[in-house]
């Protein structure tokens, strides 16, 4: 296994992961393209040594690099990337209805979390109501 | 008949891309949804048949090698299942249209093809016989999923669709992650042929692929502590989407999570699983106690209902996993149609919020007895299906010794019921409050009754064929633990 | 940055399209034998819509369309073997002969292709309509508020 | 307090009138049934491998208490049209509930299956719910509807599980002849069905769900209340009682449970005022009683208990239906309130009173008998128990006499000037009372009938309780002395405590139960209040933190062997380039410059697949990494330049989460790599590529071709985001797909 790809794959996950806690989703759409080019160079290792490309008319079996991550890895590149369009999408519309591009939230969680740290509880029976 | 199988997924697909070719002629549209839906309905049923006689079926897509290609299986535990989430799309689709007439709910240009990937993607990843179309799979369903909750564009959705795509998309990036594991350590990404392989592995890597890929899953699935994702936004959803969303995307998950643990022989992890499940009841159900919203305390029992498949699940027992097969059987219809009924009431009040309505009883019985019968089956109370398949649990996880689970299991129960009774105090008793007539239940309107209706039916369809069904679970769960079936039918 | 409808723009898009064509045309019947596919070669035919809207001729809103054809080429060439009694997705391969790339062993994998192309293109014009090239192409300083502040809780 | 005065409507009588049918053939047929020593079966298998069984075995016993259960509730019904007034409201709902609360109940007592039973035992626990809180308007109903399902419910649950252990144990799910179950699990059975019995019969302390219940309507009080369903935990008692009869613990619990019943039940009846809440715990207290005589596991005993079955649904569905009707016609039936109903009420009285004093064990009645029955059991009880079970008989029955009188004159006694006024008389209520009072008189005169009937129920629990009878005259025995004692001191107790000035105690126990409840909620929000933050970036935390944890058994497998440094020297630089690409774009203040960083990884990532000989991925890489950073600018490039800053304390966690997240997929990885079972079929992979898939390409091929449905779902995938993004970018303004 390829140490150099490995130490790589390490970095980006970190990094992307850092990105992704973010609040602000450009942020979090630069976290996850770097996740998916961590992921995919994990799928590339995960493959074996590089090799000769896999052309079926210029190298042997032996010699190409494995051609199933490969296409596994094309497959993931285009999922991400149709997911960061979907995350740009995203991002514009909340910056359209906000003014900014911040992850927010959950009003109801935080309304139930405050009646949770209230003092003396909401009378919750049916009988106190 | 391994063209049925096919077709159950490819169909779908094509007929996306008709509706979104026809979405100037609605009736037209409306027609092709259906027709493909009970189609594809009508096939899985076929497949469900075919597989009760026969055994399973492989599909070798293009006709490559299972080494080389794709194979689809559908085995009893695929079919089974892909039957009721089918039939349940279908219900919601009905309930749709007749929503879409009334114009309050999400935009038809949109929904209409996009659900239909969303169906083609719940049937490519329940007989899916690979982990990588297994992803590819869960993508549809994600995307379709992310494009079907935030698609109106308002401030809430926005908000809580981040919540949503965000999670997914980090639990996507581990699983593929994991792809590569088990790539790195099989050579394959074949499940019959991981299920001989990851066995044999190391211990180390063999219990790390599991607990990684428990993560991935439960992340879908909403396991605790996996699970915060779900309630913030499945309630902000137009019904229907809802619906569906709480029908089947977390217990997809669950299928997985069966599907794979079981393959690949998982037994060592069966404690974290069943302290998972635990925590998962327990916590589900306190949150849907602390809620005052109908669809928001629905949401929340959609994780706490997953922690009674996990327990079965856990226990890895023919008995225990069979009855998370029945349990899952028996969830789908029943939360879709809650959520339905959830969406009536929405759609003739405004609101689904405790505080604002009440007295619904009196004034529209069909309807209580409609939210009546899932919630007491959700709860587990006889003669419904909730009860054959809590019972099956509780007999199994008795069997097993596992006390300490039975217990959390009834006390769950008794949380289920106290917080449907909730609902059922601030929705259908007390003084009427929010619409200010009966609704009369013509045209549109009419349409979402029957759709609810029909779910209701299916929901005690389930229960009193709970017999064969039972069987059908207890085959499957032989199959699965057994393993070699599996294998010898995919790799002949 | 991006100055829209500067002439220079406008022309470089003009100069660029020809050749990028050509490129996509090469890619994809190439790629079954080289790399390439309809993938690349829509992506840069996708590349080359996305120019001409920054350089303001903003893109025919057809994306729905080439939606729809390239999911209905894709799986119609998935399902269409069953017609002849095949299995799913049996692809046939058949000798294509292109000019300039001489014989292309290839068949039913090229419609699968197209179908991928029309699609990564129409998703390039939607993400073109979706983002708001418009404003692109006219920009209008638009929500430049002061940062809100980023913290956790 | 409930009816307007006027008349009874004609709907409603239909109605009722529909539902006492079927009700009354029941009890015709059962009648005919026990009359014949018949018995009849039938079953449907519904999950067999389950052990779920619908099935009925309608014995003496089953006959017998269907007389009791179809009887009264055709009765009830015919009450039920006097009851409500013409202007009621969900009357129609009112009798399909009750209705089916009925053939609950019957199918309780017909169950032949432990699931049958547990099936209609929950049913009933539903249909009380819907009945209790038949006039859900009120608050307090509701709240009594809730206490009152959320005790059953529980002791469901405990019954569930007890049953689950009772047939893992026995090996049979049948209940006739119930062999005796064993082993350690045989306590932690017995214990969880005696509390399933306690809660449904309102045994202290689960009793608290019972005064409260009386917001339901009378009717419901009469029938659910006195007659059947907290009869229900009797008979779980009495037909499991076979299992379980050399568990100690079982009869222990059983004789607490009833005694602390009988006496607390009696006390709380002595205290109340409202004629309703008086029966009420009148009920906890005989059903207390019978409990202690069924968890002796006598034969004697087991007679007795039965006896006091029929005697107690006669007597107390008749003084239900009396205060339902003092209600209704004077109005109230608080015993501080009423005046004089002796004489303007005058059947009401009579049949207050005989029921009563049937109640309180007086000849020539049913229940006198039937208590005698008791006493002698108790005296011929073994052991410990033949002193201190008489003793609690006949203490319990001493404050049932007293609080017998006690109603009866505050109920209807009293001569002031100004007596309670009263509403015309309704035949539909004043008829089923008579009737049952008659079967109170008719039941002593025709002793020997009754008899028979007792002991062949009996006999199908023990077949040594068939042997006893039921004794018009019992002579000068010990058991008569105790109960003349009883009588007399009964009496005098209840003059005494009659003529007290007493106002209703405070329903602590409900109370309990719904600050219970309510502590639950609260703990629930503080629960969810903890993992449920509603802030995304806590919950990402959470699910790289669980990933962490995941990883650990990847950690013992790792072999750093299996590393080699790199492909090519080039390798190192461009991962270093990366690495470093993406740090300084996660630390780039503005958009636009974080895109262009993003950019110039992407091109270092493609870099790295050219080492690694994969083109496809190259030109891919590319040009996606183009449309992406072009998107961000489009999409993202006008926002504010800056990214808002971060709280430090935070940023130390995501810093060190995220790290140790990559640090662990490096670790998983390389420790996949270290024992791998099995390798990817290269060579056969290229060579079908060229003879199936037709093409050279061979990545393309399984694009394509291998794994084309991966690429079907992943173009389906784009297909899907592009819709989603025109919505969006739609969405607020003009609405339609270009």
């Amino acid at each position: 296994m390829n140490a150099t790809l490995v130490v790589t794959v390490a970095g980006l996950v970190s990094v992307g992961t850092y990105l992704v806690t973010a609040r602000s989703l450009s942020r979090i759409i630069l976290g996850f393209s770097m996740l998916g080019h961590g992921a995919v160079l994990a799928l590339l290792s995960a493959g074996g040594p590089a090799g000769e490309t896999p052309l079926a008319d210029r190298s042997s079996p032996e010699e190409m690099s494995n051609p199933l991550p490969q296409a596994l890895s094309l497959t993931a590149i285009v999922i991400s990337f149709g997911l960061t369009l979907f995350l740009l999408a995203l991002a514009r519309r909340q910056n359209a209805l906000s003014g900014d591009d911040l992850v927010e939230d959950d009003l109801e969680d935080r309304r139930v979390a405050l009646l949770a740290n209230e003092e003396s509880p909401e009378p919750v029976s049916e009988d106190a109501a | 008949m391994s063209t049925v199988v096919a077709l159950s997924v490819v169909g779908p697909l094509l007929a996306a891309a008709l509706t979104l070719a026809l979405r100037a002629r609605h009736r037209l549209r409306d027609a092709v949804v259906l027709t493909t839906l009970v189609g594809v309905t009508a096939a899985a049923v076929a497949i469900l048949i075919e597989v009760e006689r026969s055994g399973t079926i492989v599909v070798r897509v293009g006709g490559w090698d299972p080494e080389l290609g794709i194979v689809l299986v559908a085995d009893m535990f695929a079919a089974l299942v892909l039957v009721v989430a089918m039939a349940t799309i279908l219900v919601v689709e009905i309930f749709a249209i007749g929503q879409r007439r009334s114009a309050a709910g999400a935009d038809p240009d949109v929904v209409v093809p996009v659900l239909l990937v969303l169906t083609s993607g719940v049937a490519l990843a329940i007989v899916t016989g690979d982990l990588f179309t297994l992803f590819v799979a869960f993508e549809m369903i994600l995307v379709a999923s992310y494009v079907l909750l935030t698609h109106q564009g308002r401030q809430g959705q926005i908000r809580s669709g981040m919540t949503y795509v965000v999670i997914n998309l980090l639990a996507s990036t581990f699983f593929l992650l994991g792809v590569a594991f088990v790539y790195a350590a099989t050579g394959t990404v074949n499940m019959a042929l991981l299920a001989e392989r990851i066995p044999e592995l190391d211990t180390g890597t063999r219990i790390g692929i599991g607990t990684w890929f428990l993560v991935v899953f439960g992340s879908k699935a909403a396991m605790f502590p996996l699970f915060s994702w779900l309630p913030d936004s499945y309630p902000t959803a137009p019904t229907t989407i809802t619906a569906v969303f709480a029908g089947l995307l977390t217990k997809i998950g669950v299928y997985s999570l069966i599907r794979f643990q079981t393959l690949t022989d998982m037994v060592d992890l069966g404690p974290v699983v069943l302290a998972g499940a635990g925590a998962t009841m327990l916590v589900g159900v306190a949150g849907a106690l602390a809620q005052d919203d109908m669809k928001r305390i629905l949401s929340f029992h959609i994780v706490s209902q997953i922690g009674y498949m996990l327990l079965g699940l856990g226990l890895f027992s023919v008995a225990g996993v069979a009855g998370a097969i029945l349990f899952l059987v028996h969830q789908i219809p029943v939360k879709t149609v809650l959520f339905l009924v959830g969406g009536l009431v929405e759609s003739t009040h405004g609101t689904s919020s405790l505080d604002r309505i009440g007295g619904l009883a009196m004034r529209w019985p069909l309807l209580a007895a409609l939210f009546a019968v899932p919630a007491l089956s959700l709860a587990g109370l006889p003669p419904f299906s909730g009860f054959v398949a809590k019972l099956a649990l509780i007999d199994a996880a008795i069997a097993s010794k596992s006390t300490a689970i039975v217990i959390v299991a009834l006390a769950g129960s008794l949380l289920t019921l106290l917080s449907m009774t909730k609902i059922w105090l601030g929705v259908f008793w007390g003084e009427p409050a929010g619409a200010p007539a009966v609704p009369s239940v013509r045209g549109s309107l009419g349409t979402m009754v029957l759709a609810t209706t029909l779910a209701v039916a299916g929901t005690l369809a389930v229960a009193v064929f709970s017999g064969p069904l039972w069987d059908m679970s207890e085959r499957a769960a032989v199959e699965l633990l057994d393993r070699q079936p599996y294998i010898e039918a995919v790799i002949r | 940055m991006i100055t829209p409808r500067s002439p220079i723009v406008a022309l470089g898009v003009g100069v660029a399209a020809p050749p990028a064509v050509l490129v996509a045309i090469y890619l994809f019947f190439a790629g079954h034998n080289q790399p390439g596919g309809g993938f690349a070669a829509g992506l840069v035919l996708g590349a080359l819509v996305a120019l001409r809207a920054i350089a303001g001729r903003r893109a025919p809103a057809t994306s729905t369309t080439l939606l729809w054809i390239g999911a209905g080429l894709a799986a119609g060439v998935a399902v269409l073997p069953v017609a002849f009694g095949d299995a799913v997705l049996d692809q046939r391969v058949v000798d294509v002969t292109v000019p300039l790339l001489g014989k292309v062993k290839s068949g039913t994998a090229l419609v699968f292709d197209a179908g991928v192309a029309a699609i990564v293109v129409g998703l390039v014009m939607a993400v073109l309509d979706g983002l708001g090239i418009s404003r692109i192409a006219d920009p209008s300083p638009e929500s430049e508020t002061a940062a809100k502040v980023e913290g956790g809780s | 307090m409930i009816a307007s005065d006027t008349t009874p409507s004609p709907a409603g009588r239909a109605v009722f009138g529909l539902a006492a049918l079927p009700l009354a053939g029941l009890t015709v047929w059962a009648t005919a049934l026990l009359a014949g020593d018949g018995s009849a079966t039938f079953s449907v298998t519904w999950v067999a491998d389950l052990d779920l069984v619908i099935a009925f075995h309608i014995g003496p016993m089953a006959a017998l208490l269907t007389v009791i259960v179809a009887g009264i509730g055709a009765l009830v019904m015919v009450y039920s049209a006097g009851y409500f007034s013409k202007d009621a409201e969900g009357v129609v709902r009112f009798a399909v509930t009750l209705l089916a609360f009925g053939l609950a109940m019957i199918g309780l007592v017909w169950a032949d299956s432990v699931w049958t039973l547990f099936l209609f035992w929950e049913l009933t626990s539903i249909t009380s719910f819907l009945l209790v809180g038949f006039r859900n308007r009120r608050a307090e109903a509701r709240a009594a509807a809730r206490r009152a399902f959320m005790i059953t419910a529980a002791g469901g649950l405990a019954l569930l599980a007890g049953l689950v252990i009772l047939v893992d144990g026995t090996g049979t799910d049948s209940l006739q002849s119930l062999p005796q179950l064993e082993g350690s699990e045989a306590g932690i059975a017995a214990v969880l069905v005696m509390i399933a019995a306690a809660t449904k019969s309102a045994q202290v302390p689960f009793h608290v769900w019972l005064p409260g219940a009386m917001a339901a309507p009378t009717p419901v009080s009469a029938y659910l209340h006195s007659a059947t369903m907290v009869k229900a935990g009797v008979i779980l008692v009495a037909i499991t009682g076979p299992a379980f009869t050399d568990v100690a613990v079982w009869k222990n619990l059983g004789l607490a449970l009833g005694g602390a019943s009988m006496l607390w039940g009696a006390i709380g009846a002595l205290r109340h005022v409202d004629g309703k809440q008086i029966l009420a715990w009148g009920t906890v207290s005989q059903l207390g009683l019978m409990i202690v005589l069924l968890s002796l596991g006598e034969p004697k005993a087991t007679f007795a208990a039965l006896s006091i079955i029929v005697a107690h649904a006669a007597f107390k569905a008749a003084l239900f239906m009396v205060v339902g009707e003092v209600d209704v016609r004077a109005g109230t039936r608080d015993i501080r309130e009423l005046d004089g109903l002796a004489r303007s009420m005058p059947i009401a009285f009579a049949v207050a009173a005989v029921s009563g004093a049937s109640m309180a064990g007086v000849p020539p009645l049913l229940g006198f008998m039937a208590k005698e029955a008791a006493i002698e059991a108790g005296l011929k009880s073994k052991g410990f128990g033949a002193v201190a079970v008489t003793a609690l008989i006949v203490v319990g029955s001493v404050l049932t006499a007293a609080y017998t009188l006690r109603f009866l004159i505050g109920m209807f006694g009293g001569r002031s000037d100004t007596p309670t006024e009263v509403s015309a008389r309704r035949w539909p209520m004043t008829m089923p009372a008579v009737a049952l009072t008659v079967l109170s008189l008719g039941g002593y005169v025709a002793a020997g009938t009754v008899t028979t009937l007792v002991t062949r129920a009996a006999g199908t629990l023990d077949p040594a309780a068939a042997e006893f009878a039921l004794l018009r005259w019992p002579g000068f025995t010990v058991a008569f002395g105790l109960s003349a004692g009883i009588v007399v001191v009964g009496a005098a107790l209840g003059l005494v405590l009659a003529r007290e000035a007493s106002s209703p105690p405070a329903a602590i126990g409900a109370g309990l139960v719904d600050r219970g409840i309510d502590e639950v909620v609260v703990t629930a929000r503080r629960v969810t209040a903890q993992v449920q933050h509603g802030s995304l970036p806590v919950y990402l935390v959470v699910v790289m933190g669980v990933a962490t944890l995941a990883v650990a058994p990847f950690w013992f497998a790792v072999d750093l062997d299996v590393l080699y440094r790199w492909d090519t020297p080039v390798q190192p630089i461009l991962g270093l380039a990366v690495v470093v690409a993406a740090i300084v774009t996660a630390r780039i203040d503005s958009r636009l410059g974080a895109a262009l960083g993003l950019g110039g990884l992407g091109i270092g990532v493609a870099g790295l697949f050219a080492t690694y000989g994969a083109p496809d991925l190259v030109i891919t890489q590319l040009l996606v990494e183009t449309v992406v950073v072009v998107g961000f600018v489009i999409g993202l490039g006008h926002l504010t330049r800056r990214f808002p800053w971060a709280d430090r304390r935070w940023l130390v966690t995501r810093v060190v989460i995220s790290v140790a997240t990559g640090v662990s997929v490096a670790v998983a990885l390389v420790a996949s790599r270290s024992q791998p079972n099995g390798t990817p079929p290269r060579e056969a992979l290229v060579t079908e590529a060229v003879q199936t898939g037709g093409g050279n390409n061979v990545v393309n091929v399984i694009l394509t071709d291998a794994r084309g449905l991966d690429t079907l779902g992943e173009i389906v995938v784009l297909a899907v985001v592009a819709i989603g993004v025109v919505a969006l970018g739609a969405a607020g303004g003009r609405r339609r797909i270009a």
